[in-house]
């Protein structure tokens, strides 16, 4: 049984930021395994928590064919990690920037188009992030790493 | 037989927490619907309302610029300063009220020695030693000054059983050293080092020892003369005092021998547009306005664990430790750091579940009103170093109950049945 | 007109004395039988009832150490510590909250700046230009640093008028100026210096300009943009806030690349037992537990001036200072320092007594609840090049009356009758 | 019209610390010429206060045969230098120092013997500082200089 079916109890609105497909990727994150030869590799961390994640990609003609994330961290960066390596396998890389730019408004609080939403898709759970304001660093983590390291890449 | 720490001796007389609960305002807090319970007290404690009045009752009837002034509030809020500063000095049993400074928290403390007597004293290839178990504040002063004057920065190992390897202590501190620095009970390990044994090893080699007392002084009866301590410091924020003010004690001469740390009003006392000349201890180390409300509130902070007893302070603590060290070893997945024997360390217990990380632990504990500390307590290296990036730590103080252990304990069972499957 | 310092306009809505009075608990306190007649303003200021409980409130409910905790009173206590240096930011026009680092006082934010920037960018046969009245805190950090890189510390003199010698700005602030540091407002004579000019002429020579606002953030509307300072301090307890909590504001940029001050908990992104990486603005430069309390508290004090109208606060100054010079003139034997034209000049006003040493003034007026400072007034070689050795000092703020001011003149007046024949 | 016989009226506990044989010290100081080639020639400051004074003596066959003393002050620290004055004036340096002896301990609450009190004759006017501490320095300025270079120049 997963923890928020069976009621959290007196866990109060631990539901509202650890949602099932949230603690579904915790437990079985998704592309852990590495990449050959990727194009794109990199650590990011976060000390105060202690998160680390090692990010590696492969990229041709411009989509993101191969992508790997492994690492340690809490529930939220974890599963964050993992959607977000669901997500950009196969994408061009213009929509894996605009898609870290929909989760990074998601998080702000600002709303999202009907069509960031359906891009985001199970992402959307990670929204409840936003009540606990400071875990929102664990949330994105991983995505400004690939971010930035993508930015980097297509700027060579 | 429990270890009480240096100089203290048991009363027997248990104090009653109920009473001790009924003087903390926020104990009457509600969390996310649960009572507040508050296990992040060597991050800092909660305050008495007899300290918080203090400050109301200052502002409200003597507040005014100390030192100098001729004026009846002045007067009075100059005597209250000072008398406060007496009181700091007999609780750790400085030989003089002037050997006291006040400072703004144990990392100034520990800065200001880094800056004035080891800057001082400090040459190359000389070294300083300090533990595999400090703060960073008891780190990162020493790297700087180390790089800074080409000398060595030595650390006293700790074995996995969360102790100093003393066997190595001759070797470490040896005729180079200047300085030795380290803590009397580790924020982490909850481990109380043998600082007297450390001190007499430094002055052996004609070094001075400097004592981070952050987590012993507020939880035990801690002697600078017996330890024979040169320096000594800790935070009032950590001993029921309010944040904005700590100590740093020092012996007489060598106090008086430093140079200043900061420069200013009333630590001078004489200039010309050329020169200055410093006015005496210990308002030489004390530059501008002192925080005076504060200060005045940390004498009354002492009065409250001067009445209560150091001696039961510590053993209402030993009992809390083995009474969690027991039951949270019951538990499955857990790992717990510091010494297996509850008689060897102070009321702290960092521990992590090996299926759950720790900010994801201290939010659910949270939702029942379960306050820990979590993340790598300002100590990385030493964190590191028992290969995790992050721990959960409870510490206990004098208002903590065993239910209130009870209630994190299954906290932790809650929080496992959420998210192990 | 008067001159309401930069970048303040006049509301022309006045605001009720009596209303502020009430707000002031000590207010109400018998000094040797008197009301309580407060005029040592310039030293530190009265705390209203907003201040006082901010302090009480967060320690009955907020109360936790800052920064990375994830339990809810530590959540919270981050929250309030940063909206009240938003607070700050906004009251002197900072653009960024990181901006505003919080220090313990005027006096450890000018260290910090000669310890850190002016460290590492004044060298040899450099200078640092201050004024000649500047407070003890800004002069002997700069003899010490001059001393040090073997640079020169030079003075922007002050005619007899009390007011800076601009004339001389172009050869003492020159090319080889590394950084010039000026009170706004004198704490001696009450003197408002033209900082947006020194800004100006530091920034045509390459250097940077610190502006010490002690006296003038709690008196006047004072936007950091509209002077183009690089620094500027000031200390929450001469602007109705409590005392171990001062404010360093810096142009980012510069802040950015200082090395810390001091060493430990907070400052501190990363440490291994090698070494140690810094952590973001405004985190650098706050090295252990914070002063949580009295931040929070600061944000108070600074929400109740912004209600009160800063130019109210000067506009009311003005009239207390300008109808206290008059009446002060009027008198026999009674020499006045500073501006004569109460336009130029801020609420404090600093005189001797032909006959009556000031200490005895002091004492005299204090029997009649009547409280002035006395003596160098931390800004010895100033009042010594007014060939005398202490002086009496009144000063005012919001809660202050005519009334007030009669009772000094009468006081005075009764002083001279007790001591000359 | 002598200040605190007029009464004090609001000055409330001032004749306490001004008495009536202090104000007279105060306004006419005695033995403040200066002495013709000194043995003992220093000068007392507290900048705090900003009080400072020059002492000047004499002493042949261990008595003090000239003294001046002048500076400027408050009331208080002119006062007690102008009955310090006095009182050495033709005294022994032991019985000098004995009487700085008993002003310290006058000043610091202590009971004096009857003989002492003797001794200091109208200085015992100055106890009244003890009412206000933070004058007891300026009392006290002249006497410890003084008696420091007696105590140096006997040692010589
Ligand atoms: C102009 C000026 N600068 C600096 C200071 C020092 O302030 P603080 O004592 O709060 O450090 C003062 C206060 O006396 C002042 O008036
Ligand atoms: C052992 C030890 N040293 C130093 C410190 C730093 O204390 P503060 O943050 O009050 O400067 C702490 C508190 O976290 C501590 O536990």
């Amino acid at each position: 049984m997963m923890g928020n079916t069976s009621g959290s109890g007196s866990l109060g609105e631990l539901d509202d930021l650890y949602e099932a497909i949230i603690l579904d990727h915790y437990r079985n994150p998704r592309n852990t395994d590495p990449v050959d030869s990727p194009d794109i590799d990199l650590e990011v961390n976060n000390p105060f928590c202690g998160d680390e994640f090692q990010i590696q990609m492969k990229v041709e003609n411009d989509a993101v064919t191969a992508v790997g994330i492994t690492g340690r961290g809490c529930a939220i960066s974890q599963a964050s990690a993992s959607l977000l390596a669901e997500l950009v396998e196969g994408k061009k890389s213009g929509e894996v920037r605009a898609s870290v730019s929909s989760f990074r408004r998601l998080l702000q609080g600002e709303e999202l188009s009907e069509e960031e939403r359906d891009v985001l898709g199970d992402i959307e759970a990670l929204g409840g992030v936003r009540k606990f304001p400071i875990r929102i660093k664990c949330a994105l983590l991983s995505w400004v790493g690939l971010d930035d390291a993508l930015k980097e890449h297509l700027a060579k | 037989m429990s270890i009480t720490g240096p100089g203290t001796k048991l009363s027997g007389r248990e104090f009653d927490v109920a009473t001790v609960r009924a003087d903390f305002p926020i104990l009457s807090r509600k969390i996310n619907d649960h009572p507040l319970v508050y296990l992040d007290n060597a991050a800092t404690t909660q305050k008495p309302r007899q300290v918080i009045d203090a400050i109301s009752n200052y502002y409200e009837q003597t507040n005014s610029n100390v030192h100098r002034g001729v004026h009846t509030l002045s007067i009075e809020a100059t005597d209250a300063y000072e008398v406060a500063r007496a009181k700091v000095a007999k609780f750790i049993n400085a030989p003089r009220p002037e050997t006291v400074i006040w400072t703004r928290n144990t990392s100034e403390s520990l800065n200001l020695v880094a800056a004035t007597w080891a800057d001082k004293n400090v040459g190359e290839g000389d070294n300083i030693v300090i533990t595999a178990m400090e703060h960073h504040s008891n780190i990162v002063p020493w790297q700087q000054l180390a790089a800074r004057k080409h000398a060595e920065l030595r650390y006293l190992a700790a074995g996995k059983d969360g102790l100093l390897d003393m066997a190595n202590i001759e070797s470490t501190i040896d005729s180079r050293t200047k300085i030795v620095s380290a803590t009397h009970i580790s924020n982490v390990l909850g481990t109380v080092n043998p600082v007297a044994e450390l001190a007499n090893r430094a002055h052996e080699v004609g070094a001075v020892i400097l004592i981070d007392a952050a987590q012993s002084v507020p939880h035990m009866a801690v002697d600078v003369q017996a330890i024979d301590a040169d320096f000594l410091c800790f935070s009032a924020h950590k001993m029921l005092g309010p944040t904005g003010i700590g100590v740093l004690y020092g012996k007489y001469d060598l106090l008086d021998e430093m140079p200043p740390f900061m420069f200013g009003g009333d630590m001078i006392l004489e200039v010309t547009y050329e020169d200055a000349k410093w006015n005496e201890l210990p308002y030489k180390f004390e530059a501008g306005t002192p925080n005076i409300a504060d200060a005045i509130a940390t004498g009354v902070a002492v009065d409250y664990l001067t009445d209560l007893e150091m001696d039961n302070v510590w053993e209402h603590e030993q009992q809390l430790t083995a009474y969690a060290l027991d039951r949270l070893t019951a538990l499955n997945g857990i790992t717990i750091f510091g010494p297996e024997d509850p008689a060897l360390r102070g009321g702290v217990i960092s521990f992590v579940h090996d299926k759950i990380h720790p900010h994801d632990l201290g939010t659910a504990l949270d939702q029942q009103g379960i306050a820990i500390r979590t993340g790598h307590h300002c100590a990385m290296p030493l964190i590191r170093s028992y290969d995790v990036v992050a721990a959960a730590r409870a510490s206990f103080y004098v208002y903590n109950t065993k239910t209130e252990i009870d209630a994190l304990v299954s906290g932790i069972n809650d929080t496992e049945r959420y998210f192990v499957r």
